[in-house]
């Protein structure tokens, strides 16, 4: 589906904010679509992107440049357009119980927790955010409450966002409920937390994805449930339900 | 309107668009994604007698034009599919090609009598790609002595037309071609993946955990047009020609080189209503062509 | 500075970025496009005893990340190329890689014994991707027994280094590569293209004169890293990886599958300074990674 | 080399006119250059176009939409730069005792013409454009004296551009002498009147082109020279030499 580009705004270095006129009607947090970004057959496959906002049939992503897909969605302009099909998988979906809702994003996870967050004024959340370096802490402002990690110290504590995480008392109050999203290895660690703490809460996945719409089994992930596709029957997967790779 | 449809064996198709084998799910996957009655037909992921879970991750990558995938046959398995896949594809009125492989030659056998029975499957597709685990793992396709055995066992123990799936990774397709005719298959259906391989060098890792995978996409087309074309020229059965097509222009270039129909695989993942689409602009184009009969189009390369 | 030296038989290269055969002509089209001493080598356009036209027109068309070639191996011609090219060539410095044909196993030796006797001819590179005339048109390439009784009559007929240069359009490279090796040939280079075609649907004709023509560039890239893999593991003699090299990300991935040196083809032409800018990108990034010596990255692929 | 795009107009129907600011000194009327419209491996090769234009560092070139890789370039804005190599090839080079220039120009063919003109506002020139329809008779109004022929007679003339050309009497005349360029069928007709009225001139070829530079060997033509290679011997040839294929 043709989506016409509003705005796409270099945020922070190698870091774009976009915005687009959506041909769907809505998405929930934790749901992402796929983008083509190119009508060339190289790079030839979509880029999957979390949905980080929706408002008045515009669709907003996050996005870091990593490659070149991203390098050429850096180089449109509002007014080009883009290919979008989505939105596809599950999404978050803490229950009404939970109190305290912690919000853990390492790097451009942020992105779908922002979006829960924003879509949620009236729950309590409290935001963990880490990066390499300052430039890659996006958003902290639109988040109420947010603390920060960075490895080089460049911003907030020095270290792994796990750190101040494991540093809180949220975690050992009744009530509260984790919302994760960021690299493999964040995710792994965040996940054995939640065990140990028997904090409940959901982490929300990344993989090579060919489709995202579950037909080409490129994205399978192995959990309690037996072994799962990550864009149909994820992106978001319980606490203690993936079973991590070595 | 000109003449769209196209005949293999007994299958009766509507027009010579079939979405490939493991690109199009079970068909279920796409009923909001186009109209199933208005392709030709779909081929089903790989089916085997059991359940598979297939390849550990990643099993997919990209490549210039192309992807590589190692998924490794994952499917439901035969009855499964049967009871929870094919009931729901019925209500769809899609033509079914049930794509199946084996390990043994009795695997083969079983699988095949297994969806020749089903209703709702229209034809089957033997996927010959495979490791044979009782020949020490050289695969069923690559032997055409042993391909032309297998196909005839098959062909004789099932009714519904047989199309072979012939694997590109061969020194000359001809034999190949000839051993699915001798043997008595409906038809031939070519290329599978070309065996490929892709390595991260942050990593010094393969980019696929289990180091080779196929092959597919735009970037094959050449191969894919040459394989064809020379097994059109070899068999009076028809081919089905596979590989790389995105455009109408694509497909059209296996139908002219002598292909019957086509598939379109890797592209369903970027344009999942791609199948429908061409078979559109396939009746537009004959309509402006003024080509009554896509038979017109078929194996007419001009090579004077 | 890390050492980026690479050593094929007695030839030295100062470093392993070499460009291919084909698409370099006779290195004097590039003296103003890079400097050939920063280069580790060229391979000229592939030269037989006479000068030869090469096949009708047109013969070379775009696909998708690649292109198809039937150029029919047009040269100047040992005799020209010995009075009028090598003279310049010398001049420039470059270290030069004398690709040759024949169409008999004579015409094989007495060439390659030409070009052994000449000054400023480092090393010679086989092309067997050419018909055999005497064995009724089967390419020298596509019988790995014969492959060894050439490559051996022409290593016992030469004094410099002879690398023997695979064709891909085989089912399994790897006796090929062993053939290479037992004939006593010092290194493998591979690949050569991919048989491919591609239909003009407007005209319905090829849009290669003779039909099929030889795939090249990134398209292909995923195979050639394969049976460059293969051959690498197969045998101990160097391999010289060559297929869809664009980038040092793509060089890299060959070395590290075990590749010594690369050769950088169809690029040449999208991109004429780009065997020059990968060797400086190769070195920058060897600093980088604080790698002192190229060998450290020569077969460094990890598969646990 | 890097190009800033100047400007790139919509100048007719399918037809683009673009300035881009050159890395080279200058080009002859006649030669082309080598464009890559894409950083991606799709489409791969450059693309000839002829230079219809040079003045102050700015190269000028003018291209008709036919397919992948002219589509992608039309998408360009001023500011965007492209990869040009060159200018490649030969040059007009009419002599001086020419007095009488006739400039035969097919379709987009009339863009090298129309630099050679420019370029030599002294010298008697008479212009026989012609095209499909009016939208593919470009620049005529940049030339002082032209006659027009289109085959659906919506501008000029009906029928082919070489009947305009046949009723001349310049052709009859001392001195005069022919610049062509535009499709093979038209070449080789203008080349066998030239023959058949003695009159000397110059034809620009058009072929596939792999490389622009002499060494892929896609462009070759037999002339009575020998095979020649379009891109470096050519692309323009003397009338009479050309070998045609039927
Ligand atoms: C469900 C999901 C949501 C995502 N949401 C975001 C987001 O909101 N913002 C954001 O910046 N990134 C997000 N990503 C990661 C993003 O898809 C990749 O960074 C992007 O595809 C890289 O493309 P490239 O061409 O720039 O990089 P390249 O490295 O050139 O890509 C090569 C191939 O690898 C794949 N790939 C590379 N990195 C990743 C990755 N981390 N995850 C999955 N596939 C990858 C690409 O899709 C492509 O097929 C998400 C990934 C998934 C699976
Ligand atoms: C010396 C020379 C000068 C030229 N000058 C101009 C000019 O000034 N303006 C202009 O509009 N066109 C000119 N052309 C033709 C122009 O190069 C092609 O129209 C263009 O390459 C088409 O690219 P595409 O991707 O849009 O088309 P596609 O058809 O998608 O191209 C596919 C392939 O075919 C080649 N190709 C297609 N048509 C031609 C053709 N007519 N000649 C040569 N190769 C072709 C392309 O380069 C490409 O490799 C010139 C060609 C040559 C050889
Ligand atoms: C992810 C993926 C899975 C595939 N699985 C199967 C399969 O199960 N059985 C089969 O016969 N072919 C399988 N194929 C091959 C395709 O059906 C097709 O032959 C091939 O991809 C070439 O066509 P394409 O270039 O249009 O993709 C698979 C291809 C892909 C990309
Ligand atoms: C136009 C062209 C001409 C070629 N001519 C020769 C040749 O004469 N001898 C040879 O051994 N290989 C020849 N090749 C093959 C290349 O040397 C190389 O093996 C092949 O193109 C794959 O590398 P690439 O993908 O980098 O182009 C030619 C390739 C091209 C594109
Ligand atoms: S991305 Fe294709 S199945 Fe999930
Ligand atoms: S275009 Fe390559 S030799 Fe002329």
């Amino acid at each position: 589906m043709k989506a016409e580009i509003i705005s796409n705004s270099h945020v922070a270095r190698g870091y774009f904010d976009m915005k687009f006129a959506a041909a769907f009607d809505g998405a929930e947090p934790g749901q992402f679509v796929m983008i083509r970004v190119t009508g060339s057959m190289d790079p030839l496959l979509r880029r999957p992107m979390s949905v980080a906002g929706f408002e008045n049939g515009i669709c907003r992503v996050i996005y870091k440049v990593v490659g070149r897909g991203t390098q050429l969605l850096s180089a449109k302009n509002p007014g080009d357009s883009i290919d979008v099909l989505g939105p596809f998988g599950n999404a978050f979906s803490p229950p009404d119980t939970a109190e305290n809702i912690l919000l853990v994003g390492g790097g451009i996870g942020i992105a779908p927790l922002l979006y829960w967050h924003l879509r949620n004024p009236g729950r309590k959340a409290t935001a963990f955010i880490g990066g390499a370096a300052s430039n890659d802490i996006l958003c902290a402002d639109e988040f109420k409450h947010s603390t920060i990690a960075t490895m080089d110290g460049s911003a907030g504590v020095r270290g792994l966002v796990t750190s101040p995480l494991l540093e809180t008392g949220l975690l050992r109050e009744k009530g509260t409920y984790l919302l994760a999203c960021g690299p493999k290895g964040m995710l792994k660690a965040v996940d054995g937390i939640c065990i140990q703490h028997g904090v409940s809460g959901e982490l929300s996945l990344e993989e090579r994805m060919g489709c995202g719409f579950g037909v080409c089994l490129g994205c399978v992930v192995d959990t309690s449930g037996g072994r799962k596709r990550m864009c149909v029957d994820g992106p978001v997967f319980g606490v203690g339900s993936v079973k991590w790779q070595t | 309107m000109a003449n769209l449809k196209v005949v293999i064996g007994t299958l009766e198709l509507v027009n010579p668009v079939i979405s490939a084998s493991g690109t199009f799910g079970y068909g279920l996957e796409f009923v909001d994604k186009l109209d199933l009655r208005r392709i030709g037909a779909f081929a089903t992921k790989g089916l085997s007698l059991n359940k598979r879970d297939g390849n550990p991750m990643p099993r997919i990558c990209e490549t210039p034009s192309g992807m590589i995938n190692s998924i490794g046959l994952e499917n439901v398995g035969i009855d499964v599919f049967e009871m929870e896949k094919l009931p729901e594809i019925r209500k769809t009125g899609a033509k079914v090609i049930a794509n199946f492989f084996g390990e043994t030659e009795d695997e083969y056998l079983e699988a095949a009598r297994r969806l020749d029975a089903m209703e709702g499957v229209h034809a089957l597709e033997m996927n010959v790609s495979c490791p044979n685990v009782e020949k020490g793992g050289i695969e069923f396709g690559s032997d055409p002595a042993f391909l032309e055995k297998l196909t005839s066992l098959v062909r004789k123990a099932i009714r519904k037309p047989l199309i072979v799936k012939l694997s590109p990774n061969v020194a000359d397709i001809r034999p190949f071609a000839r051993a699915v005719e001798n043997g008595g298959g409906d038809a031939i259906s070519a290329i599978n993946t070309l065996k490929g391989m892709s390595v991260d060098t942050a990593t010094r890792r393969p980019r696929i955990k289990r180091v080779f995978g196929g092959l597919s996409g735009p970037a094959i087309r050449p191969v894919a047009v040459r394989m064809v074309y020379e097994c059109a020229r070899t068999v009076k059965i028809p081919v089905i020609g596979i590989g790389g097509i995105a455009s109408l222009e694509d497909m059209l270039e296996f139908l002219i080189v002598g292909a019957v129909a086509v598939q379109v695989g890797t592209m369903n993942f970027v344009e999942p209503g791609i199948c429908q689409r061409l078979a559109e602009e396939l009746s537009v184009w004959c309509e402006k062509e003024r080509i009554a009969d896509i038979r017109e189009i078929i194996g007419s390369l001009k090579t004077d």
